[in-house]
C-alpha cells in the first residue's frame, strides 16, 4: 500500500488525466475493465466551470515516437461533471482524483466549491499546465503566479491539492517549489510539450493549430523534469511522460516520484497500466532479492 | 458483446494478396465482429522505425468476415507506414489485436432492400454485411488493380474511375440508376469522405435512410482520447464509440 | 542565391553547431568532403574563451526517435579555435559562423574582440542556450537579461550576430523579441531540450548528470517555436531540431525560418545537408509547377 | 586511405551463423578496411520500433575480413535492438554503410611476434589481422555457442569461461602462459573492457607494447558528435577517429 497524501493505493501506477475515459471504456470492454482496473486511482479529464466542446478536427497527429494531440480540453463542465460522471467513477472502486482546470482563479475558486463536499473526489488535480489553453499556461509557468494561486485556493478545500506543472518553462523546479510555498500537497508532471504539424500544403494539420506532444519523444524529458522538481521540492510527486514499461515507470520512481501516470501508453494497450504495475512489482521483487 | 480487455497477441494464418489489396486472416477466439466494427492493429515486432520514424499507434482497419471458427480476416491496403507494415506480415508473423470496437450497422427492416455503396478498401464491413444479411452491392475502385476487391461479394455492380472494370465513372452513377428505379431503400456506404458526403447528399434528396462507416485518425479507437471526433447535429462525437457506423442524419 | 544578414548562401542548409567537425570529416572522407560539401556555410563548434575538455563519458544515450548528449562543449578556447581551426574552416569556401559562449557578458566581449578582425568569419552566433552549462541557460531564458546581453554585445562588432535562442523556456517568442530589440541580426533555434537517462543500477547514464535530446522526437516542438517566434521577430530565423528530410526542412520554412541547420540527422547520415537541399529543391520546384 | 563520404546502400549478400553470432556479407567497391577499422551500420527499412523505440543511430561494427573481391564481411552478436536488427537483415536486404572508418592496428616490426588476444565478438578485427600479418591467436568465449568464432582463425587457442571448449577459465590464463615463456612480443587485443584492462596491465607489468581496439557508444562514426571519447595521457581522445586502436600506453 502506498500512501499518496492520505489516500491509500494499492501501487504506484494511476492514469494520465484525459487518457482513459472509463465510461467509453467500460462500453467496449464491459465488466472485465472494472474486474481488472488498471491503475490504483482514476484521475479524470480535465473539468472546466462551463461545458466546453473542445477544438476542430484534426485533433491527433503522429509523430517520431509519440503524438500530438489538440483536443482541447471537451468537458461536460462541472455541473454535467458531478451529476452525470462522478457517480459511475465512484463504481470503480479505487479513489478518485478530479482535475479541474480554471481561466481566472475565481474559476478555480468555484470549481473547488463545487467539489468540496462531493465525498467521492479523493482529491483534485489542479491542470495549470494545458499547452492548449492560453491561460492554463500563463498560471503554470510564473513561478509567484502559481504560488499565490495555491495561497489562495489551499484554504478553501479539505481534499488533497495536486498540481500539475507546465513542461514548457524555463525551471520546473522553481514552478514546483512555488506550488509547494503555496500548501500544494503533490505536483505531477509532465504535461505534454507544445508541439505543431503541418499537413498538406504546408497549413498547420491540427484543428486547434498547435497542440501537446506526447509519448515516448518526451520520456527522457519527463525524467530530466521529475528530477529536478525532486531535488526541489518534499511533497509527493506523480511522474509521468512517455511511460510505457516497467522499466520507464522505474526510472521516474528512482528519481523521486512516489507515483507514476501512464498516459499514451493506454492508446496502444487499454490495459497498459497493469502491464506496467506487474512489470514494476517483478522489478522490485529482483531487485530486492539480489 | 464487449470486446477482451486489453491488446492480446494474435497470429496471421495466412495472407493473400487481392489485386492491391492484402488479406490477411487472423486467429483469435473473442467475440466476432458485427458488421461496421473494427479492431487497431500493429505488428508486435518492428512497429516503427518506418517514413517519419512512424508508425507508432495502432491502425483501425474494419472486420472483413469473421470466416468461420475463431477467425478474423482484414483488407488492407498500403497508404502510409502503419498499413505499410501489416501489410508485410505474413503467416506465422504476431500482431497486437485491440476489438471488436464501435457501433456497426443497424441491419435493415423488412421490406427495405440494402444498398450496398462501397470504394475503394472501404468495402470490408459492406462484405460483412452482405454476409449477414444480403444486399445489393455497387462498389467503386481507382483501377483494374483494385476492382478484385470485388471479388468479396455475391453478385456486385462495379465501377472502376479509369473504366477498365465495369462502369466508367463513380460508383454514385450506378448509385443514381438504382435509386430512379424506386423502392422501399436503405443505404449503407463506406469509403472516402468525398463518397460518403454525397451518399449523405443523395440520402437527403431521395429521403432514405442511409447509415454512413466514417474515417478518422484514431490514437485509441475505445474512446480514451477524444481525438477522432466528427461534427454532427448533436456536438462533436467521437467515431470509435459513437461509431464508426453513425446515421447521414446527425453528420453536418 | 539566398541573403543572411547580407551573406550569400547558395542554398537554405547550414549544419548545426556542434554536430559536424569538418577537420575530422575530412580526415575520414577525404576531398570529397569538400568538393561535395553538403552545407551551404560552415557553423562552428560552441567556442568558449577558456580551452574545455568537455564532460566525462558516458556522453550519448539513444532514446525513442533521437539521442541525448552531454558534451560539455570540450574546445580549445578561442585562441586555440582562431589559431588551429579557423584557418582550415576558410579552406572550405562556404561563408563561415563561430558559434561562441561566454558564462559572462564580459566574456562575451572578450570572445566578440577577438573575433572582430579575423575576416574570415562571416557571422558569429551566440550560444545562450546550452543546457549542459547553467549560465548559457539563464541568460537565453530571460527575455530582459537577453536584450540587455545583445545591447552591450551589439554594438562591439560589425559582424552580424545570431542568436541561440534556448528552446527550455516559457516563452520562447519573448526570447527571440527581446533579442530583437536588444540589436541580433538572427535568432537560431532550436538547442536540444533538456533530458536525462538512468543506466544500470538507476544511476544517472551520462557523465554529466543530464544531458539535451535532439533528433526526430523533438522535430514538433522545434517547429511549434519556430512558428511562434516567426510570429514575434522580423530578423531573420535559422530553424533546426529533428530535420532529417526535404520535408522536414520545408515544413520549417513554411512556418517562417529563413534557414535550416541538420544537426542529429548528419550522425546517421553524413552528407545528410546535401540530401535534404536536394530533396528540397525539388520539393519546391514540385509546387512552383503545380 | 578515405571513406566514400556519406551513407551508402549496400546490399547484403550472404548470412551465415557461426553459433550464436551471425556472419554477414555485404557487397561493396569502396575502399578495403583496414584491420581494426569499422563501418556504422544500420537496415534501410525498419530501423527503429524495437525496444524502446529503438535503433535509432547507426551502429559501429568491425571490418571482418575483405573476403575476395568488392566485399566486406562482419560478425555480430544480437546484444540489443540494433545488432538483433542487424542480425536479422538475410542475403538481398539492404543495409547502409559508412566507412571504413577510424584507425586500424600497426602491423608489428620485424622479430616481434603478435599476440591477438580476443573475447567474444570482440575477434573480428584480431581475425583480419590474423589474415594480413599473421600471429598468434589467444581467444576468450563465454561458451561452446560462441567458441565456433574461433574458426574464424588459424591456430587459435581457445578458452571459454564454462570449460566447454578449450581450457576452462580467462584467456588471459592463456596470455599468461604464453608471456611466461618469453620472447619479443606485441599484444593486439579487442574484446570488453575487463579484457582490455587486463591486457593493458600485462603490457605495462612485462613491458610490451600493447594496441588495443576499444568501444564506446557512437552517435557518428567520423568525429562528429565528440560523444565517443576515452581517457587518455592526452586527454579525451575520439575512439572513432583517434581510435578504435589506441595504444595501451596512452589509456589512463
Ligand atoms: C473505423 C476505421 C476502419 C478502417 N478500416 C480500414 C480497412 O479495413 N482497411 C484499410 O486499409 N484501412 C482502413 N482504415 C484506414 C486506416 O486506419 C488509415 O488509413 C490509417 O491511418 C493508415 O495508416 P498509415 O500509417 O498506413 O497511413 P498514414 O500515413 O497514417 O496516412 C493515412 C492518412 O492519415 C493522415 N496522416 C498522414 N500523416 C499523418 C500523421 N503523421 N498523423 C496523423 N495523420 C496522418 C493523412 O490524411 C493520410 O492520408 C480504417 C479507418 C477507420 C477509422
Ligand atoms: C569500433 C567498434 C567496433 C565494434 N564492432 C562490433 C562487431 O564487430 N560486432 C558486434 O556485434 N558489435 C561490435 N561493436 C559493438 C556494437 O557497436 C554495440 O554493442 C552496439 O551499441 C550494439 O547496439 P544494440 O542496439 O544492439 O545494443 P544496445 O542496446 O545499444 O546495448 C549495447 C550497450 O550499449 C549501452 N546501452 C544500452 N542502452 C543504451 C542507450 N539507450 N543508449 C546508449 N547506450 C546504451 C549498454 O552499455 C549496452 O550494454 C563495436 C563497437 C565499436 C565502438
Ligand atoms: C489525448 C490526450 C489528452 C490529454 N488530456 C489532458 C487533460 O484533459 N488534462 C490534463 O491535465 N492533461 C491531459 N493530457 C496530458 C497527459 O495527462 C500527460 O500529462 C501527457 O500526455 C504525458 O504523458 P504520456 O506521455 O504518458 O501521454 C492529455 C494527453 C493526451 C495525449
Ligand atoms: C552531439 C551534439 C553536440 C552539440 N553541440 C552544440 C554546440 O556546441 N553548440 C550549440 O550551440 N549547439 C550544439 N548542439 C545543438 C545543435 O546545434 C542543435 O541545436 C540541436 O541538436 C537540434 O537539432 P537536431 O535535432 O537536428 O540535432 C549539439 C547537439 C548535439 C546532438
Ligand atoms: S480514437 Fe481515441 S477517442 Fe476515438
Ligand atoms: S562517434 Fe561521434 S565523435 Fe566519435
Amino acid at each position: 500500500m502506498i500512501d499518496f497524501c492520505g489516500i491509500e493505493l494499492a501501487h504506484p501506477v494511476i492514469n494520465a488525466s484525459g487518457c482513459f475515459d472509463v465510461l467509453a471504456a467500460r462500453a467496449c470492454f464491459g465488466e472485465e475493465l472494472i474486474e481488472r482496473f488498471p491503475f490504483s486511482a482514476y484521475v479524470s479529464k480535465t473539468v472546466t466551470l462551463a461545458p466546453r466542446a473542445g477544438n476542430p478536427p484534426p485533433r491527433l497527429w503522429e509523430s517520431a515516437a509519440g503524438m500530438i494531440n489538440s483536443i482541447g480540453l471537451p468537458n461536460p463542465g462541472i455541473e454535467g461533471y458531478l451529476d452525470e460522471h462522478l457517480g459511475e467513477y465512484a463504481k470503480l472502486g479505487v479513489p478518485l482524483i478530479t482535475n479541474v482546470m480554471g481561466s481566472t482563479a475565481a474559476e478555480f475558486v468555484a470549481l473547488l466549491a463545487a467539489l468540496e463536499d462531493r465525498s467521492e473526489v479523493a482529491a483534485i488535480e489542479l491542470n495549470v499546465s494545458c499547452p492548449n489553453v492560453a491561460t492554463g499556461l500563463d498560471i503554470g509557468a510564473d513561478p509567484r503566479g502559481l504560488r499565490l494561486l495555491l495561497e489562495e485556493l489551499r484554504p478553501l478545500t479539505q481534499k488533497p491539492l495536486i498540481v500539475k506543472l507546465t513542461p514548457n518553462t524555463a525551471d520546473v523546479g522553481a514552478c514546483a517549489s512555488a506550488a509547494e510555498e503555496g500548501g500544494a500537497d503533490a505536483v505531477s508532471l509532465i504535461n505534454t510539450l507544445r508541439a505543431m504539424a503541418l499537413g498538406y500544403g504546408g497549413k498547420p494539420w491540427l484543428g486547434g493549430g498547435s497542440g501537446g506532444l506526447s509519448g515516448p519523444a518526451i520520456r527522457a524529458v519527463a525524467l530530466a523534469q521529475v528530477a529536478s522538481v525532486a531535488e526541489r521540492v518534499a511533497i509527493p510527486i506523480v511522474g509521468m511522460g512517455g511511460v510505457s514499461s516497467g522499466a520507464d515507470a522505474a526510472a521516474l520512481l528512482e528519481v523521486g516520484a512516489l507515483l507514476v501516470a501512464v498516459g499514451t501508453e493506454s492508446f496502444r494497450d487499454p490495459a497498459a497500466g497493469a502491464r506496467i504495475s506487474a512489470e514494476l512489482a517483478r522489478l522490485f521483487a529482483e531487485n530486492a532479492g539480489s | 458483446m464487449s470486446a477482451p480487455f486489453g491488446r492480446r497477441v494474435a497470429v496471421v494464418v495466412s495472407r493473400v494478396e487481392l489485386g492491391a489489396y492484402v488479406v490477411l486472416e487472423v486467429a483469435d477466439d473473442a467475440t466476432p465482429a458485427a458488421p461496421g466494427q473494427f479492431y487497431m492493429l500493429a505488428a508486435v515486432e518492428r512497429w516503427g522505425g518506418g517514413e517519419d520514424e512512424r508508425p507508432f499507434l495502432g491502425r483501425a482497419i474494419s472486420a472483413l468476415a469473421a470466416r468461420g471458427e475463431r477467425r478474423v480476416a482484414f483488407l488492407l491496403e498500403d497508404v502510409g507506414p502503419g498499413t505499410r507494415r501489416l501489410c508485410e506480415l505474413e503467416a506465422g508473423d504476431d500482431m497486437y489485436l485491440v476489438g471488436p470496437l464501435g457501433r456497426g450497422f443497424v441491419p435493415p427492416e423488412d421490406g427495405q432492400e440494402a444498398l450496398l455503396v462501397g470504394g475503394g478498401v472501404g468495402i470490408p464491413p459492406l462484405a460483412m454485411f452482405q454476409e449477414a444479411w444480403g444486399g445489393r452491392a455497387l462498389l467503386g475502385f481507382r483501377d483494374a488493380q483494385r476492382a478484385p476487391g470485388a471479388s468479396l461479394f455475391d453478385n456486385p455492380e462495379v465501377a472502376t474511375d479509369d473504366g477498365s472494370v465495369g462502369h466508367h465513372g463513380p460508383v454514385t452513377d450506378l448509385l443514381d440508376r438504382v435509386l430512379g428505379e424506386g423502392g422501399e431503400f436503405v443505404l449503407y456506404g463506406c469509403g472516402p469522405p468525398g463518397l460518403l458526403e454525397a451518399l449523405r447528399v443523395r440520402a437527403l434528396r431521395h429521403g432514405v435512410a442511409a447509415q454512413l462507416c466514417l474515417e478518422a485518425p484514431m490514437a485509441c479507437g475505445f474512446g480514451a482520447c477524444y481525438g477522432c471526433v466528427v461534427e454532427t447535429t448533436e456536438g462533436y462525437k467521437r467515431i470509435c464509440v459513437d461509431g464508426p457506423v453513425l446515421d447521414a442524419a446527425v453528420l453536418v
